[in-house]
């Protein structure tokens, strides 16, 4: 059987606070604290940290791109300056080490760099995850509060919701 | 609630933002979120006025350039052994002007000085722009641009590579990884703002909006992520930063010419960047201020800050100038010796006096307060410094050259001609071109970090009541 | 031509198919498309054409009167290089800038390519059919011409053009010939002949420990340079010689001295009788010269002489000194202090120096006696011209065939030579390119390059035995319309004695003949056509011979009362004209290479200057490139000032060659005319124009243009050690390693 | 594979040069000894580099510009320090042909971003014209500025027709924006060294010389190869005592040779001989 969701807004986040502390101590059938997702104008770790602990990973693919960016990219250059056939310059070595470092270095941060954003676009599972329930006054100035539940628990959940002055509930629309 | 109108806004900033703070707690969030919009929608007439100005200086930059192109660097007056002319001087300028931004967004940014919040995004935008406009003069000054792409490392069945010894290469590879952390840096800094964007547009624009924004909905998973990679960016982009204009110094500080070839030049070049930069963003913050009607978020207060910071900067770059001088003057190296008497004493010596006096002593204005907050003195004072900043890369160019170690190709009287004058005008177009149509495009004050700075304020003034 | 004999068919043939695969490259290939001329396959080429080789082939250089051999590289039927010839005597295989830039000569891109006629005050194009039958009608058969009414202007020229220009002359019963040059070296011959018996001696740098030169500049603009310079090589190597260069104003040649001095313009007779006579106190040269000289000479003690010749009067006894001690030395005159009233006296008074030191025999002898005397050349003068100039003016005149010379530019103002042109009915001028004596012809026919045509010469200068120079087409013409000097006049000759010279088909036959019936002086034993070919692929016929002794007439010395020179409150500055080594009279200004190489001392291109002392330009207030005008009392000409060192401080000095109004693209506009400034002083004994006596006033315009030189602010090594100098004592050149002496 | 080459070859890629005896072993190391002592800036050497090398006449108005393409330029000294001694230059002027000096250690080489600028087997400093992209860097590097740069397109003006039938095929004619400099008439090398390679042999002292050499009427210029201890250039440097790889050289007083800004560590393979006068003059 497919869960439903259903998305509150509140004006402020004591609202939403009190909203999410009464879900957690409701014991609905099948609720997990996971389910729970809130939608806000700015970060706020305080209320995130009421949903448990949920890891980030974007430093994995950050270490990753780095390394990679760094290893790769000496070898890459390197072995290019091995092969070229006009190689002797100015009397240095064929592979000097202080322009690879350089160059290395900066392959380095590239990496680092670009990981990192697909990293984060992997994590967000964006462009993708796009959620129906939405509401653009999210982006002004209000809290939403989106449970994805069993559509029998949905009304249990929207009358905890309607116990903290929510300014809406929105529910999936043709379920 | 506070209702501004066009015609009374500086009146509103006075009776209702205090001097004393950065920003009015007290302003509603839906009301950030409006002006901002608004003024993607409907700046003054001078932003107009700017933009058709920059178009008109680019066009005669676009010229020259043509020119240029058809008849060979020599319609530039080029010569040898001044080579480069005011191509790479311009060059080195527009890099430094990139690395504000990287100070006050990553920097800053760690250090979580939250006053940053309001002005960060224009000088975010600035860094990309800039470094565009200096990847321009990479180009401009190539003898033959059309075959540029000899400098990537392209993989080909010649094995033929660029020379990965050459300062050059490590300055196309520093410069092309800034370019992308930086638009990677503001693009994604940007994303929560986007959707504001996309919420509120209409028609096509809905459409930019909402792909850029990529579907963002301000969720929190989206915001425990995006915390986490936008301050592993902030720390990647500093020394990103660092390394990028300690990279254009080598170009220098490698060479074997005397003048250049100073231990002191990467950290100098640095401290010059942020000078000017710095300096460019007082410039820009006075006339986005006015242009599209920030008054309750440019604040006095962050322009005062801004002003300080610039200050603490100048004074750093002053002490790292010096202490070029003094090596040069105290080092065993008679021909260093001489070509820094010559900078003192010769052809352009008059640009050299003026260059340390718009880089040392102007900057002293900056210590009143009251100087400090008037905005017209800003104006003038802040371009005045970067004259002097652009004055400090001739002078590392075009002396230099005219003083190497070979007597006998020494030259006297070498200036740059129109064609070289034009594309370095042109430059200018260009940034500003681009400059104002990146803030009427995006929103070129972060709304939600105001948001943040505003609720963190208002809970921190909370708790101390 | 290296190694191998050539059939002279064969030879022409190559030429002929490799000159059309040049046009093809150069000018399109119409006449190919056309039907005209046939390709043919480079896959079976024709012997000695070997796509992408260079061959090398023998002649000689014309662009002065040195006779250097030359070796022409020409690939594909195309000339691209001069080298010297390393069979020359003169050359000996090196060659200098102005004999580099021959090629330019040929390819001139302002050549005149077809021949030209006046119509009105302008020239017109004609076909050569055209242009010969009013050569003909004027100088042909037909014409009435006789004695001097018709005359032959030429520059310097030796060798069968000149006998055939002799002939052709003789058939008008003339001998007309006038030979001008407008830098010629009349005076110091005259002096020559007058002291040692012979004009031209031969000098034996190499030979001496000690060369003192008044204003030779033999490594620049002298007889010949690049035979000098070789001999000058070996000067410097161990034993080394020293070379002391006493002028006003600093030429190539003083610019390697051990030691310049810079003297008043004029007084160098004076300066060398104070050292005949400082020496004349060593016991070995007391008896050099009669009582009564040595008497006379008393009067030229040091002090005198020093306030005379603003040389201090120290250098004089040092000078004498060096002399004394480092023989044997030479003693050399040059044209700096032979263009002067008293010029002669100078010239006489130095050469009275090599009598003293018996340096006759060591380092000065005389030229081998030429077997073909019709040959040598004729040494031009200023004083030809204003003969012809005489005989022009009062209409005696009445044809006038001008070849290589340019009376026009180089004319000085007083001798009104291109007003009178106008007087002579016919002016025929045969020239590679229109020039401006050519501009003023009613007929111009256009020559074959010098690369293109046949020729012999014979050098003023025969530094050892006798060389005949062999002159031939290193490419195939470039032009149909143009046609060699030689073919002309025996056309010419043709007309006017059918009889003598059915014989010669074209100029090519006739100068084989002429060169093959020498065959016996040479002792040879080869066949005709060997020898022929030998001297083709050789460029040089030589024959070993005695030097021939030299005589000595002191007394032809004249020894006055010391002179010192008069002052002019007028025109208070001497003014010294410099003659660049490769612009010469101006002649070569339409070369590219040469107007950018840089003038060795200043280092400017393309231009005229003024050089004047630092010291009088800072009481002046004058700075480097600020316009002067430099008057004389005949003209006046306005140039950049120059400020150059090496330059006697009330001197003012100005390089001739510039100035051309109608040479070229490339000469003209450039510079100015010095030839037009020059006083009208001459020489006492041979009356022959003093170039070196000219008085100017220097006048500031206030006008200011960048001076165009490859110089950069500074002209001081700045402590870098770029040329480091080591004292003569201390060089071990003897230990060293050299081709020079080997 | 590029990577097994870099391994198997990773101590002869990070060999240093020049060393001790780089080109002991070598066929060939071209080099020059010029004896300012016979120079006597005529000139000559200038021009004949023009007809070989294809250098443009550049015309009055680039020349005063700066932009002239001599690759051999005579310089003209009046005094070796800040100030000219006396009031005449009575010792006579300081001249200097001056070109590429070829340096072993090119500080050219190293910072021309696309490596047109490289070092060949033969110890040559070379230009590689299709390649060079025209940042001039290379120029503003070079401690001799003896590097020129195309800065207007000279095969259109500089050779009007017929003077472009004068231009030597065997060497390329540059268009605008590529950088040029003295090759040692490396295409008279080239040929030289295929036809000795023909005969089986290595070429010949005094075989093979540059334009300007071949030109000097004072022979003041000698051309040969360094590798070759028999030729006249390789018993110079050794009789004067000159090291290639040395940046200071440690010679008798009395020798004539020294390279021009050798402590700048570029191992110039043109030795200049002292000029010399006669101090007693």
């Amino acid at each position: 059987m497919g869960k439903v969701h259903t998305l509150a807004l509140f004006n402020n986040f004591e609202e939403a606070v009190r909203a999410i502390q009464e879900l957690k101590g409701a014991h609905l059938p099948g609720f997990r604290i996971d389910d729970v997702v809130i939608k806000s104008p700015i970060d706020h770790p305080e209320l995130s940290e009421m949903l448990g602990k949920r890891p980030v990973y974007v430093q994995l693919f950050t270490l990753a791109g780095a390394v990679l960016g760094g290893s790769v990219g000496f070898t890459l250059i390197a072995s290019a300056q091995a092969n070229f056939l006009l190689q002797i310059r100015g009397g240095r070595p064929v592979v000097p080490i202080p322009p690879d470092m350089v160059l290395t270095y900066e392959l380095f941060i590239l990496f680092g760099v670009l990981m990192t954003m697909l990293g984060c676009f992997i994590a967000w599972k964006l462009p993708g995850n796009r959620s129906t329930l939405y509401n653009t006054s999210i982006s002004v100035d209000k809290i939403g509060i989106l449970v994805r539940a069993d559509p029998l628990v949905i009304p249990k959940i929207n009358e905890i919701f309607a116990r903290h002055q929510p300014l809406q509930i929105m529910g999936e629309h043709g379920r | 609630m506070i209702h501004t109108t066009d015609e009374s806004d500086i009146e509103i900033e006075r009776r209702f933002v205090p001097k004393a703070k950065d920003i009015n707690e007290d302003i509603a969030w839906a009301q950030i979120n409006k002006d901002v919009l608004r003024s993607m929608e409907r700046p003054r007439l001078m932003y107009w006025v700017i933009f058709l100005a920059s178009l008109a200086l680019f066009s005669v930059g676009v010229y020259c350039e043509v020119y240029q192109y058809r008849n060979g660097l020599g319609a530039a007056d080029l010569e040898n052994p001044q080579v480069w002319g005011l191509y790479i001087a311009t060059f080195i300028f527009w890099i430094g002007m990139s690395h504000s931004g990287t100070l006050l967004s990553a920097i800053l940014h760690i250090m979580h000085a939250d006053w940053r919040k309001p002005i960060y995004r224009f000088a975010e935008a600035m860094t990309t722009f800039s470094l565009m406009t200096a990847g321009l003069f990479v180009l401009v000054h190539l003898g033959r641009v059309w075959q540029f792409y000899y400098v990537v490392a392209y993989p080909n069945e010649r094995w033929t590579w660029p020379n990965f010894n050459s300062p050059l290469v490590w300055d196309a590879t520093a410069i092309g990884t800034y370019l992308t952390s930086s638009i990677v840096f503001l693009y994604f800094g940007m994303i929560p703002d986007l959707a504001i964007c996309r919420d509120n547009a209409k028609g096509f624009r809905k459409k930019f909006y909402w792909f850029l924004s990529a579907g963002w909905q301000g969720t929190d998973r989206q915001w425990a992520n995006f915390r986490v990679a936008y301050m592993t960016l902030a720390c990647f982009l500093i020394p990103l930063a660092v390394s990028v204009h300690s990279i254009v110094a080598s170009d220098f500080a490698v060479s074997q010419q005397p003048g250049w070839h100073i231990t002191s030049f990467p950290p100098y070049f640095v401290a010059g960047a942020l000078y000017s930069g710095c300096a460019a963003i007082i410039t820009l913050f006075i006339i986005l201020r006015y242009v599209f009607r920030f008054e309750a978020y440019m604040t006095m207060p962050i322009l005062d800050k801004t002003c300080r910071l610039t200050f603490a900067i100048a004074m750093v770059w002053t002490y790292l100038n010096l202490i070029e001088y003094a090596s040069a003057w105290y080092g065993n190296d008679e021909y260093a010796k001489q070509a820094l008497i010559f900078r003192a004493t010769g052809t352009y010596a008059p640009y050299w006096w003026a260059m340390n006096f718009l880089g040392s002593i102007v900057p002293f204005v900056l210590v009143f307060k009251s100087l400090r907050n008037h905005l017209p003195t800003m104006m003038v004072v802040s371009l005045l410094l970067n004259v002097g900043m652009w004055l400090e890369r001739f002078m590392i160019i075009t002396p230099t050259l005219a003083h190497g170690y070979y007597p006998w190709t020494w030259t006297g009287d070498w200036w740059p001609n129109w064609v070289q004058i034009g594309i370095v005008a042109g430059s200018f177009g260009w940034f500003s071109m681009l400059f104002m149509l990146f803030c009427k495009i995006f929103p070129a004050v972060s709304m939600y970090e105001v948001k943040e700075m505003v609720y963190h304020r208002f809970m921190a003034s909370k708790a101390r009541a | 031509m290296s190694n191998s004999n050539i059939d002279r068919r064969d030879f022409l043939r190559v030429l002929g198919i490799s000159g059309a695969a040049a046009t093809l490259a150069g000018c399109g290939n119409t006449s190919i498309e056309s039907g005209a001329e046939l390709v043919e396959s480079y896959v079976q080429p024709e012997d000695f054409v070997v796509p992408g080789v260079g061959v090398f082939y023998a002649s000689t250089c014309t662009q002065c009167g040195s006779g250097c051999g030359i070796m022409g590289r020409v690939r594909e039927g195309r000339l691209l290089k001069l080298e010297g010839n390393p069979k020359s005597g003169i050359s000996g295989g090196k060659i200098c800038g102005l004999g580099q830039a021959g090629v330019q000569v040929h390819y001139n891109p302002d050549r005149l390519t077809t021949p030209m006629m006046r119509e009105g005050e302008t020239l017109k194009p004609v076909s050569w059919d055209k242009a010969m039958a009013v050569l003909t009608a004027r100088l042909g058969s037909s014409s009435a011409l006789s004695g001097d009414q018709i005359a032959v202007l030429t520059g310097e020229i030796s060798g069968h053009q000149k006998v055939l220009l002799g002939l052709l002359l003789e058939s008008f019963n003339s001998t007309n010939h006038v030979v001008y040059d407008a830098l010629s070296p009349t005076i110091g011959r005259a002096a020559c002949k007058a002291v040692l018996g012979v004009e031209q001696p031969v000098l034996q740098i190499d030979k001496a420990r000690l060369i003192l030169s008044f204003g030779n500049d033999f490594l620049g603009a002298g007889p010949s340079p690049v035979h000098m310079a070789a001999q000058y090589a070996r000067f410097r190597k161990a034993p080394r010689g020293t070379l002391i260069q006493i002028e006003p104003r600093m030429t190539l040649t003083g610019a390697n001295a051990d030691r310049w001095y810079a003297i008043i313009p004029g007084t160098e007779g004076v300066f060398a009788l104070g050292l005949a006579h400082s020496l004349l106190q060593h016991q070995e040269y007391a008896h050099a010269v009669s009582a009564d000289i040595a008497e006379a000479l008393k009067q030229y003690d040091k002090d005198t002489v020093s306030e005379i010749t603003g040389v201090h009067a120290d250098a004089l006894s040092h000078i004498a000194g060096m002399l004394w001690e480092r023989s044997p030395n030479l003693v050399l005159s040059g044209p700096a202090a032979e263009g002067h009233a008293h010029g002669f006296d100078n010239a006489a008074a130095i050469l009275l120096l090599n009598l003293i030191l018996d340096n006759r025999g060591k380092t000065l002898q005389g030229q081998a006696s030429h077997p073909f005397p019709q040959l040598t050349p004729i040494t031009g003068s200023t004083g030809a011209l204003t003969r012809l100039n005489q005989a022009v003016t009062a209409g005696k005149c009445q044809a006038l065939v001008v070849i290589g010379s340019n009376p026009v530019f180089t004319a000085p103002t007083f001798v009104p030579f291109a007003n009178n042109l106008s007087k002579v009915p016919f002016k025929v001028a045969f020239v590679t390119q229109l020039d401006e004596t050519a501009r003023q012809c009613d007929l111009v026919l256009p020559l074959l390059s010098p690369m293109e045509d046949f020729g012999t010469h014979v050098a003023g200068y025969q530094p050892a035995g006798v060389d005949l120079m062999i002159q031939q087409p290193l490419m195939e013409r470039l032009y149909p319309e143009t046609r060699g000097l030689g073919d002309i006049l025996l056309d010419l000759l043709k007309q006017r004695k059918p009889d003598a010279y059915k014989a010669f088909p074209d100029y090519y036959a006739y100068i084989k003949t002429a060169v093959t019936k020498a065959k016996p002086v040479f002792r040879t034993t080869s066949s005709d056509d060997n020898f022929w070919e030998d001297a083709l692929r050789n460029g040089v016929l030589h024959l070993d011979g005695p030097p021939a002794a030299l005589e000595t007439h002191a007394a032809a010395v004249k020894v006055d009362k010391p002179r010192s020179v008069v002052t002019d409150v007028h025109y208070p500055f001497y003014f010294v004209p410099s003659v660049k080594a490769d612009l010469r009279d101006g002649r070569h200004a339409n070369l590219p290479w040469l107007q950018e190489s840089p003038d060795p001392l200043t280092t400017i291109v393309w231009d005229s200057w003024v050089e004047i002392h630092p010291t009088t330009a800072a009481e002046m207030q004058i700075r480097e490139g600020d316009i002067l005008e430099v008057q004389s009392a005949t003209g006046s000409v306005m140039a950049k000032a120059y400020l150059f060192p090496g330059i006697q401080p009330d001197t003012v000095s100005m390089p001739l060659g510039q100035g051309h109004t109608a040479y070229g693209r490339y000469a003209d506009g450039m510079g100015v005319n010095t030839f037009k400034i020059f006083d009208p002083v001459f020489d006492e004994h041979t009356g022959e124009l003093a170039l070196y006596a000219t008085r100017v006033i220097i006048k500031k315009t206030g006008e200011h243009a960048n001076v165009v030189k490859d110089e950069g602010p500074t002209a001081l090594q700045q402590g870098r050690k770029l040329v480091v100098t080591m004292a003569a004592d201390q060089a071990q050149l003897a230990k060293e390693i050299s081709r020079v002496t080997q | 594979m590029s990577l097994s080459n870099l391994i198997k070859n990773w101590s002869s890629l990070r060999v240093k040069r020049p060393y001790e005896d780089q080109y002991k072993d070598k066929d060939y190391k071209w080099a020059m000894v010029i004896d300012l002592d016979a120079c006597t800036g005529c000139n000559a050497c200038t021009t004949a580099c023009y007809a070989e090398n294809n250098l443009p006449v550049v015309g009055r108005e680039a020349f005063s510009k700066g932009q002239a393409m001599h690759w051999i330029r005579i310089e003209r000294y009046w005094g070796e320090g800040e100030e000219m001694k006396g009031r005449f230059p009575d010792r006579g002027a300081q001249f200097l042909p001056m070109l590429c000096q070829q340096c072993e250690s090119a500080p050219c080489e190293v910072v021309c971003p696309v490596g047109a600028t490289h070092h060949t087997p033969d110890g040559l400093n070379s230009q590689v014209y299709n390649r060079c992209i025209g940042s001039r860097y290379c120029s503003a590097n070079c401690p001799y500025k003896v590097r020129y740069f195309n800065w207007w397109q000279y095969p259109e003006r500089a050779w009007p027709n017929p003077l472009e039938l004068q231009l030597n095929p065997d060497v390329t004619v540059r268009s605008k924006g590529v950088m040029e400099k003295c090759t040692f008439c490396v295409q008279r090398l080239t040929e030289a060294k295929g036809r000795a390679r023909t005969e089986g042999r290595r070429v010949a002292d005094g075989e093979v010389v540059t334009a300007c050499a071949q030109a000097c009427p004072t022979s003041a210029i000698t051309f040969g190869n360094l590798a070759d201890d028999k030729s006249q250039v390789a018993r110079t440097w050794e009789r004067q005592q000159i090291k290639l790889a040395s940046d200071r050289q440690e010679k008798d007083e009395n020798l004539r040779g020294y390279r021009i800004l050798e402590d700048l560590r570029t191992y110039p393979s043109i030795v200049y001989m002292e000029r010399v006068r006669d101090s007693e003059a």
